[in-house]
């Protein structure tokens, strides 16, 4: 049994890993921690877990002895309750953003201010299991990329590393409204946020860094709030290499995907889902990736949808944990999604 | 009529205008603050984005 | 030109009503108020002002001389300033719920607390011109009633007056997340109020004071909060006298409503619309009123839809402007409403 | 190993069923009918199965040899290719209507006609191992509930028996848009059904009968299409018998679902879900139920939700054959729900 | 008075077009027509025309004596009966593609198959008074422009006229499901379509004929239907001329604008809706134009939103009308939209 | 103006009306057929109720 704590518990990414990890078989979740709601039980506002723990919250600087630490609350890696954990040997696993960026200067640009923790980035490893899965296997600090970042980078990765396309992408992000987590406030009420194409970040989106440090490609990227509680999806435009065929294209991501348990390859030709669609994938671990290429426009178009709580974010820190932990990689992350939905 | 310091759009001073009285231009909803009266002198006010992001 | 404040101008009522009577031809804002966005544009909060105005937010205690307050602020009838106003001669037609109940023991029971101006219900003549037309015409204080309550009255008060049904109604209402208002806080967070069926009260609803005062009928009410923005639905189960016809039902409902310019009587055999349904009402301030009737089994469901901020408020009350002043019924609520939407 | 065939697996239902039986350990899919789509691949219109199975649509009359047949099909019961596998012994699982009804006078009341085959219906078992768990493991022919029907009975059911209940109830079911299948057509277009609350039974539903049958009571029913793709609600108006307190109905069905697996009580104080809300059961197979009891105006609502595709359909379809087969009961049936969503 | 007919008046533009002519106090609409409906009345399928109208539909054949013909229906400009009305001296506005492009060769590339009038293309002027009212007040033949092209149009050519912008842009598209009419099928099926991201042209959308057109810009556009039933919006990412200031886009959009009656700039550093968001125009006539420069980075994007149904075809082709006809350019136009919504 | 056998709703019957013209009945929508033309015959026309369900 792996012991983790969920630092961050009551926000919609610990709400996540609680629906993941409680019913996980070879973990036990010792603590869910959030000052906000501390003493009272968790499934009091994640209404999923009612009937399946009788967990309530710690504060956030109670935390238990535990084998893994994972972290849904911004800044959480560098709190003291926190460093005490990972100094008795506890892994750490942040979905936050603090750790993502390995150099200080990018980070000052997309977050404005010094790195609160330099030397805790240039260490972590990268929580992409498809990129880095042998490193994740003995890795004590990982951090999991951003929702959007880890569905472009899932989609360009394979294509840039066989030098199938140019240096430059444009990234195109759409996301629902729980990409901004439980407390965004007046922004987010439903009168205001439900039915909106707001696009609240035309270029400049902080996933850029995050994406070049993983595909080594130029990157501008900009996102749209779109009518969804759930779901991400990016579009990806890039410049094919001379001559390039759509079989090169389908080989290259058959050859890095073909045995990947959480990424499929979409693009095709009939029905209502020939591209990666968010809806489809909600509360799954699944990025679909696909791509449109015209080859006599030079056009090529990469898709990649997921869901931003899933595989953009406490799925994705599952699997990493699953993967360090040496457990099957897909336990606990077994939900296929629907449709209709 | 004054000329907004951010983006040029047209703002209309009330007479009864004071010293460091906040406006707001029509065009780009910049702050906009009055630093001097007479003349008149009008300047950005220090930023403070709201967050818009997700 | 009438001389027209608003207070509690920065409200979704508010806005509705600045909507409306920004371009209404023979009404002036002179005033909009708000404590919270005073000294800024109105046009910020209300979007679609912009283009139309140049009107800034005065607070609610910096009332001009007008010839009506409509007031869109709870407890706004009774503030000093108001009253200042209406010693002045200023008409009042007030949106809020104070003055809807004559009897402070109903007033009691269902807001709890004493009423806090008696005197002032007493005299208000409620804001429904198909009921109250004649009185509307020289009142000087006017009482709009509920957004739910409106569509069950219009829908019960035509066959309760002629007879055709028993004294028991059980009215179960259907509204979106605005009827709220706009500071409803966390409850109305996007991710947690999209796609609900929120049962906010089984039973017990405010309107049902209201509707009975209204109809002199015995009323149960329940609400549920369902995914939109805008638009209300009642369904009213009454039962059919002896030997009731649908005839008879249409009869009553076309003596009362054949003139009235914002009541349609919807029952159709055919269609996607055979019965009042909201989101085809959607700005506008049309009451669309219908019924089923299953004469074999003695069950007769009458259903009414509008838009709350429309007829079901802000629409209501310029309606009871106009008339109060004298001025076309219809006028600044021309719109028709959206097909599809 | 259990073979199972999926009579119209084309459907919603039938696509739901395949998502719980593929993954299902101790379940072999050996066949999926359709007839439109004969000869594709099942996930070609169910995209969630892209990845997990090679599966292609066979007709309908080519049913190979099982041991359950699931029918997610209109009429299939009757059909000749059923009726040979049944004689070879095939368990029948039906979802469809036909089998529901034990008496015809009903059958002929509600559907028109007379019952297909009134024999069949007569010796099924109904699938809702909450009232049938014994008979249903020895059942050759399980008649599945309604989606709306399930809901209303798991609510009043253990009430009614108790006698804590008088022998009237009116139920009012609110449905999304899969509630009418993957072929409704013109309805059901996207831009006449959005935002939609469509009353298309004002009274006189259809799922009276089964309620009626199930518990004994009086049954009258109304039902409202909302703007959802899946998820079911109803509103249950009873009498409360005199003294009932709020401890007698928490008993009551303390001592009815304590133990059961997929039903659970909620009626809460606080939150956003304190009564039973379909969107947080979206693909579980769960039916939460509660209440509301006003007893000073001796009113009581009984409200249950679930998933019409979920425990409204297919999951319950699905528990029924664990419980047919001696499989652990919430096999296939893990998944707990998405929140938010 | 203006004898209008509308030649598929019972499509989603059609039923826009009534809905703004009907009450239109200078327009007479003398037919409108449907093969599918002819005899029915028009306010059967086009609810909000209730009360309004008791107007039946003609066959498609049977076109009255009129001034104007406006033509929502695919292939209507060449039909017999639209080429009599035409040849008695009928001013034609068509609302269709056909018409759109001069060069008959860009029509081939984008619409495959010869252009089947390509003289008549000719002389159409395109429909966009913002670029063309002069021309507009004595056109025989007006083609409104497709709704995304009317959107990126207007984003684009003040710039581009100013040469404020580089060469080429890439118009990222995003639409409702009104957007495809109102017979599309399974595709827009709600529980297939509700929800969705659909990228149905990742790229070579038919609208970058069109802009290119009208901008002389070189154009890559894909396109994006999202959940909404109405609304439109653009992205247009363009390359900023060396030293360009946010003052001389301002100063651009200032001078083309400013005494537009439909066009606002909109591009704010506050509140909700900073940017063109097409759910606050749904109704209106309005096409609001905004932008995002960041110049450390060289990025520009011009947004643009509008109602598809709107200024993106009925609403349009009304102004066409006004303008035209000599009629008060905002006559039948003037609603302000809705907020919240 | 006739009544609408449904309704009793208001039915404009057109001059031109033929037997067997089968109207539509602007309140309940009932369709309505012309039984006889002199004198003037309507009756609602055999229920298609169309599906509505779900
Ligand atoms: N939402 C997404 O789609 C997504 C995807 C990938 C990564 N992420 C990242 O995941 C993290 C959690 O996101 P969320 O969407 O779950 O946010 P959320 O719903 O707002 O929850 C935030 C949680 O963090 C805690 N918290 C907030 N500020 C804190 C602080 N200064 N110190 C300690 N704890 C703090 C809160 O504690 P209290 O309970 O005491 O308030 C709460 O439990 C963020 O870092 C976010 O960037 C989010
Ligand atoms: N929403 C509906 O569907 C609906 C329908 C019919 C009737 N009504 C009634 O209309 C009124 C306004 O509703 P709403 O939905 O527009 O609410 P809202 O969006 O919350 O706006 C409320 C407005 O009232 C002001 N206000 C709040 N508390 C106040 C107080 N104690 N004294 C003075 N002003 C106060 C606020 O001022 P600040 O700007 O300073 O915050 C704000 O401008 C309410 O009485 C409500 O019951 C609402
Ligand atoms: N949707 C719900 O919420 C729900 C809930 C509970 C129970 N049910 C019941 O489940 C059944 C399936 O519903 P659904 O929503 O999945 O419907 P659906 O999406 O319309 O699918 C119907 C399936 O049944 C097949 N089918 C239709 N008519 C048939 C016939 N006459 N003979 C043989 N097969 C026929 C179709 O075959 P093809 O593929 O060849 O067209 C298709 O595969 C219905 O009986 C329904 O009453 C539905
Ligand atoms: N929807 C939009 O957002 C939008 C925006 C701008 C421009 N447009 C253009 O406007 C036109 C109408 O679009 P819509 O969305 O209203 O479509 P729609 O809802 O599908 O309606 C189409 C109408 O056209 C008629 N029609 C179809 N094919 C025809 C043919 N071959 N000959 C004569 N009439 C025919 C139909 O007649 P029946 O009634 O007999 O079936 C129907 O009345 C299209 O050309 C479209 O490209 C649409
Ligand atoms: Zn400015
Ligand atoms: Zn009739």
């Amino acid at each position: 049994m792996v012991d983790v704590a969920v630092v961050g518990g009551a926000g919609y990414i610990g709400g996540e890993l609680l629906r993941m990890l409680i019913p996980h078989p070879d973990v036990t979740v010792v603590a869910a921690t959030s000052d906000r709601l501390a003493g009272r039980r968790v499934d009091g506002n994640h209404p999923t877990l009612r009937g399946h723990t009788d967990l309530t919250y710690a504060p956030h600087d109670r935390l238990p002895d535990c084998d893994v630490l994972l972290l849904a609350a911004p800044g959480a890696a560098m709190s003291d309750a926190v460093r005490a954990r990972v100094n008795a040997g506890a892994v750490l696993i942040d979905i936050g953003p603090e750790l993502r960026l390995a150099d200080p200067a990018t980070y000052r640009r997309y977050y404005g201010g010094e790195h609160p923790s330099p030397e805790l980035a240039a260490v972590a490893v990268p929580g992409l299991p498809e990129l880095h899965r042998a490193a994740l296997t003995k890795a004590d600090t990982i951090a999991v990329p951003g929702c959007m970042a880890t569905a472009a980078i899932l989609a360009l990765q394979p294509l840039a590393a066989a030098g199938l396309i140019g240096p430059d992408v444009l990234v195109d992000g759409r996301i629902g409204s729980s990409g901004s987590g439980s407390q965004a406030g007046e922004v987010n009420q439903h009168a205001e946020r439900a039915g909106v194409l707001r696009v609240f970040a035309p270029s400049g989106h902080r996933h850029e860094a995050e994406i070049a440090q993983a595909t080594g490609l130029s990157v501008r990227m900009g996102a749209t709030g779109v009518d969804a509680v759930r779901g991400a999806q990016v579009l990806c435009r890039v410049t094919p290499a001379d001559g390039l065929t759509e079989l090169d294209i389908r080989t290259a991501y058959r050859a890095r995907y073909a045995d990947e348990p959480f990424v499929r390859v979409i693009a095709q030709r009939r029905g209502n889902y020939r591209l990666p669609e968010p809806k489809i994938l909600l509360g799954t671990n699944y990025c679909d990736v696909g791509f449109s290429f015209d080859a006599a426009h030079g056009e090529l178009v990469l898709i990649a949808a997921l869901d931003n709580l899933g595989k953009g974010g406490a799925g994705n820190a599952v699997q990493c944990l699953n993967v360090r932990m040496g457990l099957p990689e897909r336990r606990g992350l077994e939900f296929l999604g629907l449709h209709p939905i | 009529m004054s000329a907004c310091p951010q983006c040029g759009g047209g703002i209309s001073v009330p007479e009864s205008v004071q010293l460091n009285e906040i406006l707001e231009c029509p065009e780009c909803r910049a702050e906009i603050e009055v630093m001097s009266v007479d003349p008149l002198l009008i300047a950005v006010a220090p930023d403070v984005d709201e967050d818009w992001g997700e």
